[in-house]
C-alpha cells in the first residue's frame, strides 16, 4: 500500500478531479464537526445559564458582596 | 407501586432519562476519539492510499464520504422510527427523546448525502442533478426529516409533539419504498436508464478496506452526536428536576 | 338496557351527508380549491408555451400537479372547523368506532373537492389539446388519485389540526406523501397518450387506494386522539 | 324513567394521576359518583378540573389509574361506557352555518330521537326565542350558544352527565331552567358531574375540591 500521489500539488488536483473531491469532502466535514460541536457547546451554555440562575449561585455570590 | 421483573426493571431503567444521560457521560471520553480516529483513518487511506478507479478516475473518492453519509441517512430514518414506535407502544420517554436527537442527524446526513452526490455527478455524467429513483428518494426523505422536525417544533405540548411526530415518521417509513419503487419505475420507462450510479459493484478489495473503515467510522459518529444531542434534549427537560439541579451545584461541566 | 339500545349515533353516512351540506353552506369553502384548479390552469398555456403540441405534453403533469395543490388547499378544512367548535370532542367520546364518522368526512371532502375537479378535468384537458383517448384514463386516474390525496392528507390534517389553519406545515408534511401517487397518475395519462396500455399504473393506483382506504382513517382516528391530548 | 340501581358506584376514578409535558397536573384523584348524586368539582383556575373532566370521559388517557363504570374499567366495557355519558365542555359542538334547531336534530341523534318537535320544545323550555331558531348559529351571542348546547339536557336520555362550566355565559333564567333540568335528571336516579364558578342550590351537592398541583 502506497501513497497514490507523487506531491502535495498532485494530490490536491487528482488529475482534475480535485476541485470536486476535495469540495465534496471539506463541506462534509465541516458538517460532521459541527454536529457534534452544536450539541457540546448548547451542552455547556445550558449548564452555565442553569448555574447563573440557580438560588445556590445567587446566594453564593450575595455573599461575596457583603464580604 | 408495580412488581417488575429483574428483566422489565432494567428494561424501565433505560427508559429512565437520567439513567440515560449518567451512564452515556462515561461512554463519550471513549466514542468521541474512536469514531474520530476511525473516519481519520478511512478518509486518509480512502482520499491517499486507495488506488484510482479504472473508468471513474480520481474523482471516485467522493464514495468514501457519499455511501457511509448515505447509508446512515437511511439507517437513521429506521432509527428515528423504530424509535418513535417504541415511544408510542411502550409509553418510554427516552425512546421519544432518541427520536427527536435523531430527526436533525438524520436531516444532516442526507443533505451530506446529496450534496456529495451530486459533486460526484459533475465530473462522471457531467451533470449534477438527475430525477434518478435514488436521489429523487433521498430528497423526499430529507423533506421526510425536516417534516418530523418542523412538525416537533410546531406542536406546543411536547407530549403531543412527541407522539405526532411520531405518527408522522411510522407514515412516512410505509412511504419510503413506495417513493423508491414508483420513481424507479417511472424513471425506467421515461427514458431508459443510461446512466448507472453504481459501476461500483465490483469494487476492488482495496477500495472496500477504506469504505468499511468509513462505514464503521459514520456508525460510531452517528452513535456519537444520537448520544450529544439525546443528552442536551435530557437536560432541556428535564431542567427543574432534582438531579439536574444537584449536577448544576456540583462544579463539573459537562 | 334499553336506554342504550335506542341510542343511534351517527354514522358514515350521516358524516357524509353532514359535511357535504357544511360545505357546501359556506360560502366560498367548497369552491375555493376548483377556481384554483382552473385558474392555475389557464395562466400554464400563457407563461409557458400555446402551442398545442406542446400543451398536449406537458397537460397530464400539469392538470395532475393542480389537482394536487388543489386537495392540498382544501385538506386542512377538514378537521379544523371541528376542533374550534368542539364537534371533534364529540366525535371522540362518540361510542362508535372512532373510523367511521373519520371515513364519513374523508368521503364527503372527496365528493367536494375531488369529484368535482374530476369532472371539470375534460374541460381543461380540452384547452390543453389532449388527445381524444387520454381522455377516460385521466378522468379514472384523477377519480381513484384525489380519493387517495383525501385520504393521507387526512392523515397529515388530524396531526397538525391544533395549529388552526394557514399554516404551511401541512404542505410539507403532505407532498412527500402525495408524491407516489402523483407517479402513477401520470404516468396514466402520458401512456393514454402514447398510446401504450394505461392499465398497470391505473391498477397500481387502485391497490394503493384499497390500502389508504383501510388504513388512512385508523390511523387519522388516533393522530386525532393524540393532538386532542390522548 | 328510573334507571335501575347497581351495588357499585356509577362512576369513580382511582387514584387517577395526570402528567403533562414533565408537570403534574395533579396525583391520586379518587372520585366516586353514586345514582341520583350531584358533585360539584371546585378549584382554582388551571388546577386541571376540565382536564379531569376529559379523563373521565375518556376524551384524555390519564398517566396513571382508571376509571370504571360499574365497577368496571372503561376502557373494557368502552361502548356501554360511551352510549351512557353526555358531556358538554367549553367548546359546545355547535357549528355556526348551521342554525339552533339543526345543530340540536345533529346532536339530539346521539339520544336516538329524530323529531324535530321535541326539539323545539327543548329551546323553548331553555328560554331560547323561536324567532331565532332560522338565523345560523354564527350571528347568535354566547350565552344563546351555549343555551343551544343545553337544550340537550331537556331530552336526553343519557345516565352521567359532564358539565364543565355551564352556567358560563348565561342569565338567571337559564340558569334557573338548567338548574331545573338537573334536578329532575337526579330525581330520575342520574347523576351529574359538574365545574361552576357560580354556587349551586342543591340540597345534596357534593363538593369535590381539587387542588392546584403546579404551585
Amino acid at each position: 500500500m502506497n501513497l497514490q500521489f507523487e506531491s502535495l500539488f498532485d494530490a490536491l488536483w487528482m488529475d482534475g478531479h480535485g476541485p470536486y473531491v476535495w469540495l465534496a469532502v471539506g463541506i462534509s466535514v465541516v458538517i460532521l464537526i459541527s454536529m457534534v460541536f452544536i450539541p457540546i457547546w448548547s451542552h455547556k451554555q445550558f449548564l452555565i445559564n442553569l448555574k447563573m440562575n440557580s438560588p445556590d449561585f445567587n446566594k453564593k455570590s450575595r455573599q461575596e458582596e457583603t464580604e | 407501586m408495580r412488581k417488575l421483573g429483574r428483566k422489565w426493571r432494567w428494561f424501565h431503567r433505560m427508559g429512565s432519562p437520567r439513567w440515560f444521560y449518567e451512564i452515556t457521560g462515561g461512554w463519550l471520553p471513549w466514542l468521541i476519539p474512536l469514531a474520530f480516529s476511525l473516519l481519520a483513518i478511512g478518509l486518509f487511506w480512502g482520499l491517499f492510499l486507495a488506488p484510482p478507479d479504472a473508468r471513474q478516475g480520481q474523482s471516485y473518492r467522493i464514495i468514501f464520504v457519499h455511501v457511509p453519509a448515505s447509508f446512515l441517512a437511511l439507517v437513521g430514518y429506521y432509527v428515528l422510527a423504530i424509535a418513535g414506535a417504541v415511544g408510542l407502544i411502550w409509553r418510554i420517554k427516552m425512546s421519544f427523546i432518541l427520536m427527536k436527537a435523531a430527526a436533525p442527524i438524520g436531516a444532516a446526513l442526507t443533505f451530506i448525502a446529496l450534496f456529495t452526490g451530486a459533486i460526484w455527478g459533475k465530473p462522471t455524467w457531467g451533470t449534477y442533478w438527475v430525477w434518478d429513483a435514488r436521489i429523487t428518494s433521498m430528497l423526499i426523505l430529507l423533506f421526510l426529516y425536516l417534516g418530523v422536525m418542523a412538525l416537533q417544533r410546531a406542536l406546543v405540548s411536547t407530549d403531543t409533539a412527541f407522539k405526532a411526530s411520531a405518527i408522522l415518521a411510522l407514515v412516512g417509513t410505509v412511504n419510503i419504498p413506495i417513493i423508491y419503487k414508483s420513481v424507479d419505475w417511472w424513471y425506467t420507462l421515461h427514458q431508459p436508464a443510461t446512466l448507472k450510479l453504481t459501476s461500483s459493484s465490483t469494487m476492488h478489495i482495496e477500495m472496500l478496506q477504506p469504505l468499511f473503515f468509513m462505514i464503521c467510522g459514520f456508525y460510531l459518529f452517528y452513535m456519537l452526536v444520537l448520544i450529544l444531542f439525546a443528552r442536551l434534549e435530557i437536560l432541556q427537560r428535564e431542567k427543574s428536576s432534582r438531579w439536574v439541579r444537584s449536577l448544576v451545584s456540583e462544579d463539573c461541566v459537562i | 338496557m334499553s336506554n342504550i339500545a335506542r341510542s343511534t349515533h351517527p354514522g358514515l353516512m350521516a358524516y357524509v351527508r353532514r359535511d357535504v351540506s357544511l360545505s357546501i353552506r359556506s360560502n366560498s369553502g367548497a369552491y375555493a380549491p376548483l377556481l384554483f384548479f382552473c385558474m392555475v390552469c389557464t395562466l400554464v398555456p400563457i407563461s409557458i408555451s400555446p402551442n398545442p403540441q406542446k400543451l398536449a405534453e406537458l397537460a397530464p403533469g400539469i392538470i395532475w400537479i393542480m389537482a394536487l395543490l388543489a386537495s392540498l388547499l382544501s385538506i386542512e378544512r377538514i378537521f379544523v372547523f371541528d376542533y374550534e367548535d368542539g364537534s371533534l370532542e364529540q366525535m371522540l367520546i362518540a361510542p362508535n368506532m372512532m373510523a367511521f364518522p373519520v371515513l364519513g368526512k374523508i368521503i364527503a371532502h372527496w365528493l367536494v373537492t375531488g369529484l368535482p375537479l374530476t369532472f371539470l378535468s375534460p374541460a381543461i384537458g380540452l384547452m390543453f389539446a389532449l388527445p381524444n383517448n387520454a381522455y377516460g384514463p385521466m378522468i379514472l386516474s384523477l377519480a381513484a388519485g384525489t380519493a387517495y390525496l383525501s385520504l393521507v392528507g387526512a392523515v397529515i390534517a388530524s396531526l397538525t389540526v391544533s395549529l388552526g389553519r394557514g399554516g404551511f406545515l401541512i404542505s410539507l408534511l403532505a407532498v412527500p406523501l402525495y408524491m407516489p401517487i402523483l407517479v402513477f397518475g401520470t404516468s396514466t395519462v402520458t401512456y393514454a397518450v402514447a398510446k401504450m396500455p394505461w392499465s398497470a399504473p391505473l391498477a397500481t393506483m387502485g391497490a394503493m387506494l384499497a390500502i389508504a382506504l383501510v388504513l388512512c382513517p385508523l390511523l387519522a382516528s388516533w393522530a386525532l386522539r393524540v393532538t386532542n391530548g390522548g | 324513567m328510573v334507571f335501575p340501581l347497581p351495588n357499585d358506584f356509577l362512576l369513580e376514578a382511582d387514584d387517577v394521576s395526570y402528567v403533562r409535558d414533565d408537570m403534574i397536573i395533579f396525583e391520586d384523584v379518587k372520585l366516586s359518583l353514586s345514582e341520583g348524586e350531584i358533585v360539584h368539582i371546585t378549584g382554582p383556575n388551571g388546577c386541571g378540573k376540565t382536564t379531569l373532566i376529559k379523563i373521565l370521559t375518556t376524551i384524555i388517557t390519564p398517566t396513571r389509574g382508571a376509571v370504571y363504570y360499574k365497577g368496571r374499567s372503561a376502557s373494557d366495557v368502552r361502548y356501554q361506557y360511551l352510549s351512557d355519558l353526555l358531556y358538554i365542555g367549553h367548546k359546545t359542538g355547535i357549528k355556526s352555518s348551521l342554525n339552533a334547531e339543526e345543530n340540536l336534530l345533529w346532536m339530539a341523534a346521539a339520544d336516538g330521537i329524530e323529531d324535530n318537535r321535541i326539539v323545539l320544545d327543548a329551546l323553548s323550555m331553555m328560554g331560547f326565542d323561536s324567532g331565532l331558531c332560522h338565523r345560523p348559529c354564527g350571528q347568535l351571542s354566547a350565552g344563546q350558544l351555549q343555551r343551544v348546547a343545553l337544550s340537550r339536557l331537556v331530552f336526553t336520555e343519557k345516565h352521567i352527565w359532564f358539565l364543565d362550566e355551564p352556567m358560563a355565559a348565561l342569565d338567571s333564567v337559564s340558569i334557573k331552567a338548567v338548574n331545573q333540568c338537573i334536578a329532575s335528571h337526579l330525581e330520575r336516579n342520574g347523576a351529574v358531574l359538574i365545574t361552576s364558578h357560580q354556587p349551586i342550590d342543591f340540597h345534596p351537592v357534593r363538593k369535590f375540591e381539587l387542588t392546584n398541583w403546579c404551585l
